[in-house]
């Protein structure tokens, strides 16, 4: 499979009174035409950061992207300019955003806002662009007789798929969703994964799906990145990582998480907290709250190493060098 | 008789439109309702009384063309033949009858008028005015413009009708009036007198004394009145424009309180006129635009006594002050509505009482309550101005000195002296010019004894106008005619 | 909608009703008479017993106050103490230029408050919005009076490019002796509107659906007229609405300073002569007005924001189902 | 160890915190030091008048010199003389303490009632609420210039007066405000956390209510007491100001007016000096808002 | 039933009903519920977005003053309290609320927050320093927060101790039952894990009963014994966690049952994906009201109410096409 996407040591920091956050620290990722990347962490560990320094989106002041690459197509989309930039937000690379509330604009009606991203990149206008509108809520299972109404008068779920046929409109080579379905419902979050998928397929696109939701990242991803504290600590193949977890922190989040098939009397949770992100600890970021933490692991931070195929970790003790 | 507007050449050279600002609007168009200057101004121009005054407060003809005395309480007047109201009505003695019914029965105007017990016709261009007793300012109050002659058939036929579209005998007709923008007046083709050179006389409201100054400069008005004291020079250094200024009618005074302690005492009066430096008030305040006043007649009003002043003397006013039992000083009260430059006066004068003891805290209230207040002797002393508007010292001698005038009318010290009520009424009832002199000769050596007022000063009528203003008279009252006035272009 | 509109109007009755009884009692209460202010000089007894019979003055309180109510109801509005004239005829002309220039001022308030609201809150923390900030903030910190003699010195004696007073005639005559008076009471509001928009930007600007219009390429100038400003209007017509409110009541200083014939400086005066029937019009012809902006406010409200015009369907809806 | 360091690092009170996010703010920092310049002069010169059994105040605050009116700044006279002669430097000093006081206690009065009265309508809601908020539509829809001239003619003039006047005409606007946040936060969980624990409607009002609505007042009382000077010296213009020779900043620039073209001085003094109180309350109050405002938090 | 008589049932709930008057109608948030608790156990309550739980929770405190209904504590009806009796009550039943930012007072600091409900019931004086100060550390200890962070202000913690705050001042006036609403839905996994393990080791430290609001099945099926799904303001279906999981009866509880995504990469979902979303409660229309986004339902949904059923011991559905289904 082609590479569509190439992150190389990617920093990005946001500079703040109370300190600089570094919220993206060095990362870098792989992602293949078609497939799904799940990346998953915790509250503060970076995720919404690196899908918007993929877009360029960080909010400049405070946020400023420190340095690597964003190869995307064989082009540095850090090295492209404004105006260029803009011609790959909605037409190459689609993002979707946390909270369906909130990220539509409410006092535009929904087709307005989807032939909004159409006339933009199609160079079709007016009626034309409202049709392409109609066909795309259609595709997310809206009736195109409720294209006129704006926002608040559709439910939560509905309201995400507005912003999925969004996304979606020009047919983009890379969607981004940062947690599509934490807002909402269970019986809703089915509703729209399975629609996810479905057009995903269907389009040929590939996704980078943020969430905390190890079941969500299950059924339907690929490949697994898991986030701690702006770096990626484990990455690999959806199965590779989830039936052989090596990093600590890795299984300290499927010991945290109550399983259906199991009865266990008490949970295993990490112990501890997310550190501050103005003052992360020295050596491995994970090791105040990291069991098997050795003194190796306090001085010196962990390189990623590959465990095997596409499965790699960035732990001392999982690479056996404790 | 002026030949130099003439050579200026005909109509081509003069403007269609005067304007003339001043400070606040007419209140009313009906001369029986509208009595203060404002509103004579307009109703000056449309209306007209039986007689009127050249600028040296002479009684001349108006719309009478000559009068005689049939007895102590009775006048005949002969009415010119030749007038007619604006709307092309004739004049006639049975309209002057009406108008001065009117005005009689008038509360707002009464007291012009209500020395008259009745007016008769005696035939279509003759009336008869009878008084009820002996009343010598009686000429002088009939031409003040609150005794204007308004056309009986019209009103009669619309009472409603004067308020909102006055018809008179005047040099100008009314136009039109937006109430607190402006009135609009035309020439009057047919006037008696003439018709007047310019076609339209505008006034216009400017609240603001800097800037009616200001419209004057930069030629939004042709005539501004009432300038603040401190734009005088502005005017008057200013090549394009003339300052004209004339003795007023207009005094100002402080009344003491002679109810309350311890003005009730005639050496603390006569102490406080003593430290009362009206000159510099006049030059500094006032910017000389001024006169210090003895009394509260201005001299060019029939009844003036040239009375011996109260020269600033500091010593002296402590002096009396010892005498009378007050070494210290004490503290009072002076009243003043919410003029600024009333205000910035009786500041001056609150400092010079302070000089000798006095601590006066100046109390400034809004017009109503200023009345009110010193109608019901709340002050220990009030600031007050009065027009002579009649140019006859009894119309200002009767309501402030008179003691059936307490509060409201305009007596505000509240002298009742036996003595003084006698001299005010015996110059009241003589036809005799004399023997009214000789009263209001008495009489004010009493007033400067007993000191119920402090005469400051008289103040002077000042206009501006533009130099390309012609045929602009200051008169005394304030009540300036436009019939004569042109505008070059 | 309609029933809504109805139901505002409605509400106002019990808004007058308490207006016109607390005016009409602190006219009443307040020290003064009439009728010896309106004669002034020379005010003999018999006049003023004389005129206060004929202004019906002698009555007692409640008597005038159910007399004035009735007559009210009528649409008369009096006459005032002061000439005699009805104070309807009065008010009507002068209302009209008192909405004038408070519209005029509400024009200039947003001409200058939105833009630079915009740009401060767009460059937030910068040096530009700094200086926006302050030049508008001096707006609203001048003295309205001082503000006016100021441009009347420096734009009609100076310059001598806008006439310094008055309504001027025909429709060019009146816009430019609107444009100082304007300029003058609007300074202030513009200064509430800068304020209103930059703020209402800053939180706009923080919200998702900005990101999304990002990620979907739009240009950033039509993000911000577009996504950002359609959605800041809200509280910024509250602000403009508050401050027509204002404006129309605290037009009196500006109508003083550039002798602007409106009705604030006719209520003061009616005020300081104790001209009850004319402040009770002048205040009516105010509190109407009032409200009326506000109810438009409201239904503009529905116009910017779908959602709240689809509240008022559902009240009706509601309303009708109710009866 | 982190959480030790970390904790240690944050222990803060909310004031410490809302000042940390104040002090950011140069604009609103320059406007408190201006403010806090005016109140030490103000004390000052009380403290002065007090002393000295106001020999200062009477010998050259407010006596005349009429024979150098209206002269301009000089090195005897700093910032000139005005139109009686006298020292505008010392007027302004001695003025500080009415301009700012009166605009300060008229607005604390109205918060007070204002606030008092929105609370309960915010707080109890229904018809309470109704009554209370008609009342306020009632005083709203009557112009407050015209409601401040109408009191201060029915009341007399005098400084006392002039505090009813602005405090009444502002008490609606403070009622409003106190209401909608009172609403806002009466709904919120830790309301509903107290009532749980059986807190009573007094405790809940006093603890919980007014201390989280406290931060929106305050505000609003900053920006209050800048148009309560404004209104002062509106109603200066109208000539129902202070008292003189009081040298109260709004009246000096009022009474000045008329010699605007002859003496630039004595109006740009006061109107400076107005202009700079306001414009530092105007942004210590913005700068107060962003930071006390919970959203700007992190 | 009987299986649990040693048990006392601490709380009873018989037809409650609260309705609330909006501009749009008659707001059925909770319709004719009715249930029992047995001491020291853990009902969990679940259920989409809207559909009553934290009404019910509060009804059931009287936070909100249910419409109609009963509420049996320790066998008296606490809806004929008065407000004194009332006050007292607190003491035994206490709440836990979902967000853990909204629900403490900002301008309180963590011992203020505990101190607070002690003073209210007059369990201290206020100028018990001493006193105040043992409990507080008792308190923060039991519920693990650490004694430096005792006059901290919420703002400055995090989600987990702020939860935790939350829950110490309902653990304040020692209380017999506690309705918990999604007290871990805002928290992160990690912390999540860790409250839940503070809230079961309290449970059977101090013999607590919970209410346990959430709409999370795999949280619910850890920690309750019993399960009661809503919908629409009415309980759909109730029955031991285990029975609930291993059978679901009604198709509400099976399409939700199929929605959970499991973390495993060789479990094989069948989703029954549910057509459209929770409708509005205002003026619900009889009949069944999951009736119209139910795969299995007829006519005769519409027609009829359901209420609930024993179908196997302990385990209650209210539909009528049970056995239609079961096919
Ligand atoms: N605009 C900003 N200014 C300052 N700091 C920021 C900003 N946005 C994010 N951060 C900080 O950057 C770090 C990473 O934030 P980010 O939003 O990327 O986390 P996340 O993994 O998306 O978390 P969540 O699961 O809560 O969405 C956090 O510590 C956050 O506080
Ligand atoms: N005070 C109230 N006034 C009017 N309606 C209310 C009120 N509180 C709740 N409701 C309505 O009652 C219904 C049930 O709300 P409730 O909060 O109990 O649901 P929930 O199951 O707890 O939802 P969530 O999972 O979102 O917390 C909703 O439709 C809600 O809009
Ligand atoms: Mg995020
Ligand atoms: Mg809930």
């Amino acid at each position: 499979m082609a590479e569509l996407l190439e992150i190389r040591d990617l920093f990005i920091r946001y500079e703040t009174v109370d300190g600089v956050v570094e919220a993206v620290n060095g990362i870098s990722l792989k992602l293949d035409k078609g497939s799904t990347l799940g990346l998953v962490g915790e509250t503060g560990a970076g995720k919404t950061t690196l899908a918007k320094g993929i877009m360029r989106l960080i909010p400049n002041p405070p946020g400023k992207i420190g340095g690597g690459e964003i190869i995307f197509d064989g082009q540095d989309l850090l090295k492209l300019s404004d105006a260029e930039m803009r011609m790959v937000r909605g037409k190459k690379i689609s993002m979707i955003f946390q909270d369906p509330m909130t990220s539509l604009n409410p006092v535009m009606t929904v087709e307005e806002q989807i032939a909004e991203v159409i006339s933009i990149h199609e160079k079709v206008k007016g009626k034309e662009a409202s049709q392409k509108a109609k066909e795309m809520l259609e595709l997310v299972g809206i009736p195109a007789e409720r294209s006129e109404e704006y926002p608040h008068q559709f439910s939560g779920g509905m309201k995400q798929r507005v912003i999925i046929a969004i996304a979606l409109a020009c047919n983009p080579s890379l969607l981004i969703a940062d947690e599509p379905t934490t807002a909402l419902d269970v019986t809703i979050q089915a509703q729209v994964l399975e629609m996810m998928k479905k057009l995903k397929n269907k389009l040929n696109t590939s996704m980078i799906l943020i969430t905390h939701d190890l079941g969500v990242v299950t059924q339907t991803c690929d490949y697994v990145a898991i986030m701690y504290a702006g770096e990626i600590v484990e990455y690999g193949a959806l199965r590779e990582v989830f039936k052989n977890p090596q990093h600590p922190y890795t299984k300290g989040l499927f010991g945290s998480i109550p399983s259906l098939a199991e009865d266990v009397d008490r949970l295993k949770p990490i112990k501890g907290l997310m550190p501050d992100p103005t003052c992360l600890p020295e050596g491995c970021k994970f090791n105040p709250r990291c069991e098997y933490a050795g003194e190796k692991c306090r001085c010196e931070a962990p390189k990623m190493a590959e465990v095997d195929g596409s499965h790699v970790v960035k732990c001392f003790e999982a690479q056996g060098l404790l | 008789n002026e030949p130099a507007p003439a050579a200026e050449g005909q109509d081509g050279g003069l403007k269609d439109t005067v304007i003339f600002a001043q400070g606040a609007d007419v209140t009313s168009l009906d001369p029986h309702i509208g009595k203060e200057t404002p509103a004579v101004t307009v109703h000056g121009q449309i209306f007209n009384p039986l007689v009127t005054t050249d600028k040296d407060m002479n009684v001349v003809p108006c719309l009478a063309e000559s009068w005689e005395m049939l007895s102590d309480t009775s006048y005949k007047f002969n009415i010119r033949k030749d007038v007619k109201f604006h709307d092309g009505s004739e004049l006639t003695a049975e309209d002057v009858k009406f108008s001065l019914d009117r005005a009689m029965a008038s509360s707002y105007v009464s007291y012009i008028v209500n020395f008259i017990d009745n007016v008769e016709v005696a035939d279509k261009y003759t009336v008869i005015v009878n008084t009820k007793e002996p009343y010598a300012p009686t000429l002088m109050n009939l031409t003040h413009p609150s005794a204007a002659i308004v056309s009986k058939a019209i009103t009669e036929k619309d009472p409603e009708s004067i308020k909102t579209n006055p018809i008179g005998t005047g040099p100008y007709k009314f136009v039109e009036w937006k109430p607190g923008e402006y009135v609009k007046m035309e020439a009057n083709q047919d006037y008696f007198g003439g018709a007047p050179k310019t076609k339209y006389v505008i006034m216009k409201v400017i609240p603001e004394a800097a800037q009616r100054t200001i419209a004057l400069e930069t030629g939004e008005v042709d005539i501004a009145y009432d300038l603040s004291a401190n734009d005088l020079s502005k005017v008057s250094e200013n090549p394009d424009l003339k300052l004209l200024e004339g003795t007023s009618l207009s005094a100002w005074f402080l009344q003491f309180n002679m109810k309350n302690k311890p003005f009730d005492n005639k050496l603390v009066r006569q102490a406080v006129r003593y430290a009362i430096d009206s000159q510099t008030i006049v030059d500094t305040i006032l910017y000389g635009a001024g006169e210090v006043a003895g009394s509260i007649i201005p001299p060019i009003a029939f009844g003036y006594q040239d009375v011996a002043k109260y020269e600033y003397n500091k010593e002296k006013a402590k002096e009396l002050l010892t005498q009378a039992g007050y070494p210290n000083g004490f503290d009072a009260k002076l009243y003043v509505n919410d003029n600024q430059q009333r205000i910035e006066i009786c500041q001056v004068i609150q400092s010079q009482l302070k000089e000798i003891g006095i601590n006066v805290e100046v109390v400034v209230l809004e017009f109503a309550t200023f009345i009110e207040n010193t109608n019901k002797a709340k002050h220990d002393m009030g600031f007050f101005g009065w027009t002579t508007s009649t140019a006859d010292a009894d119309y200002t001698y009767y309501p402030i000195y008179h003691s059936s005038q307490h509060g409201a009318p305009g007596n505000r010290s509240f002298i009742a002296n036996p003595d003084v009520d006698k001299y005010i009424e015996n110059a009241r009832i003589t036809a005799d010019s004399a023997a009214r002199l000789e009263n209001y000769k008495a009489l004010e050596g009493i007033i400067s004894e007993e000191s119920p007022v402090a005469p400051l000063f008289y103040n002077k009528v000042n206009v501006g106008t533009s130099n390309k203003v012609q045929g602009f008279e200051v008169q005394p009252a304030g009540y300036h005619s436009y019939f004569n006035v042109t505008a070059a272009k | 909608m309609h029933k809504y509109v109805l139901k505002r109007f409605a509400m106002l009755i019990p808004v007058l009703i308490g207006v016109t009884f607390i005016v009409f009692f602190i006219m009443a209460l307040t020290p003064g008479d009439p009728v010896t202010i309106i004669l002034g000089d020379n005010a003999t007894a018999e006049n003023v017993a004389k005129l206060t019979e004929e202004l019906g003055l002698n009555d007692p309180l409640i008597v005038r106050y159910v007399r004035y109510m009735g007559g009210l109801l009528k649409g008369d509005l009096g006459k005032s103490y002061s000439n005699q004239l009805s104070v309807l005829d009065q008010i009507a002309d002068r209302f009209p230029n008192t909405l004038i220039l408070a519209a005029a001022a509400i024009f200039v308030s947003l001409l200058i408050g939105i833009p630079v609201g915009i740009i401060s809150a767009k460059k937030q923390y910068t040096w530009i919005d700094n200086t926006s900030m302050i030049t508008a903030l001096m707006g609203v910190s001048m003295p309205v009076f001082w503000l006016g003699l100021l441009l009347v010195i420096v734009f009609s004696l100076k310059l001598r490019w806008l006439p310094s007073q008055g309504m001027g005639q025909g429709l060019i005559g009146v816009l430019k002796s609107l444009i100082l008076p304007a300029v003058s009471l609007g300074a202030g509001s513009a200064a509430m509107v800068t304020r209103m928009t930059r703020s209402s930007m800053l939180e706009v600007i923080r919200q998702d659906y900005i990101d999304t219009a990002r990620s979907k390429g739009v240009k950033e100038s039509a993000i911000t007229i577009k996504h950002m400003l359609k959605n800041a209007l809200i509280p910024i017509i509250t602000v403009v609405g508050l401050q027509f409110g204002h404006l129309l009541g605290g037009a009196v200083l500006t109508e003083t300073v550039f002798s602007w014939p409106g009705l604030g400086r006719f209520m003061v005066e009616a005020i300081k002569k104790k001209d009850t029937p004319s402040v009770l019009g002048a205040v009516i012809f105010l509190s109407v007005a009032f409200s009326i902006v506000n109810l438009l406010i409201d239904i503009l409200y529905a116009y910017v924001d779908p959602r709240i015009k689809s509240q008022y369907k559902v009240q009706s809806a509601a309303g009708r189902r109710g009866e | 160890m982190n959480e030790v360091e970390k904790d240690q690092r944050k222990e803060k009170t909310l004031f410490q915190e809302s000042w940390r996010r104040f002090k950011q703010n140069k604009l609103a920092m320059v406007g408190m030091w201006f403010l806090i310049l005016l109140t030490a002069i103000s004390v000052a010169t009380t403290v002065i008048d007090f002393a000295t059994n106001k020999r200062i105040y009477d010998t050259y605050v407010i006596s005349q010199n009429l024979t150098l009116r209206l002269k301009g700044p000089s090195a005897e006279y700093i910032l000139g003389l005005d139109e009686f002669g006298r020292d505008i430097l010392l007027r302004m000093l001695w003025g500080t303490r009415y301009s700012l006081f009166l605009g300060a206690i008229g607005i604390a009065a109205s918060t007070v009632i204002g606030g008092t009265l929105g609370a309960i309508s915010g707080f109890y809601g229904g018809k309470v609420d109704n009554i209370i908020m008609r009342f306020m539509d009632i005083l709203l829809a009557i112009p407050s210039i015209l409601l401040a001239i109408a009191i201060v003619a029915a009341l007399g003039p005098g400084l006392v007066n002039i505090l009813i006047a602005i405090a009444i005409s502002y008490i609606p606007t403070f009622a409003r405000v106190v209401r909608a946040k009172v609403m806002s936060i009466k709904d919120q969980e830790f309301i509903e956390a107290a009532r749980a624990v059986g807190a009573g409607d007094a405790r809940i009002i006093f603890k919980y209510i007014i201390p989280n609505s406290l931060a929106p007042i305050i505000v609003q009382a900053t920006l209050g007491v800048a148009g309560a000077i404004l209104s002062i010296a509106g109603l200066s213009f109208l000539g129902l100001g202070i008292q003189p020779p009081m040298p109260e900043w709004g009246a000096m620039l009022s009474n000045a007016r008329t010699y605007i073209r002859d003496a630039w001085h004595i109006t740009v003094i006061p109107g400076l000096g107005i202009m700079l109180t306001i414009l530092s309350l105007n942004v210590v109050g913005d700068g107060l808002r962003d930071a006390l405002d919970p959203r700007l938090k992190n | 039933m009987e299986e649990n008589a040693q048990k006392a049932e601490i709380l009873q709930v018989k037809n409650l009903k609260k309705y609330f008057k909006t501009p749009k109608g008659l707001l059925h948030a909770v319709d004719d519920v009715s249930f029992n608790i047995l001491e020291g156990e853990t009902l969990g309550v679940v259920g989409e977005s809207g559909c009553g739980k934290s009404t019910m929770g509060r009804a059931i405190l009287r936070l909100h003053e249910p419409t109609s209904g009963e509420v049996m504590f320790k066998g008296e009806n606490i809806l004929k309290y008065d407000k004194k009796r009332m006050k007292k009550l607190r003491e035994e039943m206490q709440i836990i609320f979902q967000d853990p930012f909204a629900s403490l007072n900002p301008r309180m600091t963590v011992s203020e927050t505990i101190i607070d409900p002690l003073i209210i019931q007059g369990k201290y004086k206020k100028n018990d320093r001493e006193g105040l100060k043992k409990k507080v550390r008792e308190i923060m200890d039991l519920v693990g927060l650490s004694q430096k962070l005792i006059n901290t202000y919420p703002h400055e913690l995090d989600g987990g101790r702020r939860q935790r705050i939350g829950i110490g001042r309902a653990l304040a006036l020692n209380p017999k039952f506690i309705v918990c609403d999604e007290p871990v839905s805002a928290l992160d996994v990690s912390i999540q894990a860790q409250v839940l393990n503070l809230m079961q080791d309290l449970q059977e430290d101090l013999g607590l009963t919970y209410m346990f609001i959430t709409h999370d099945l795999s949280v619910v099926r850890h920690i309750s014994d019993n399960i009661a799904v809503m919908y629409l303001g009415q309980i759909v279906e109730k029955a031991p966690a285990k029975m609930l999981f291993r059978n679901p009866l009604h198709p509400y509880t099976n399409a939700l049952l199929s929605a959970i995504p499991v973390p495993d990469p060789d479990y094989i979902m069948e989703r029954i994906l549910l057509q459209g979303e929770l409708t509005s409660p205002i003026n619900p229309e009889p009949g069944c009201r999951f009736a119209k986004r139910c795969i299995y339902a007829a006519p005769e949904c519409l027609n009829q109410e359901y209420s609930l059923k024993e179908v196997e011991p302990g385990h209650f559905a209210a539909c009528s096409r049970l056995d239609d289904i079961k096919k």
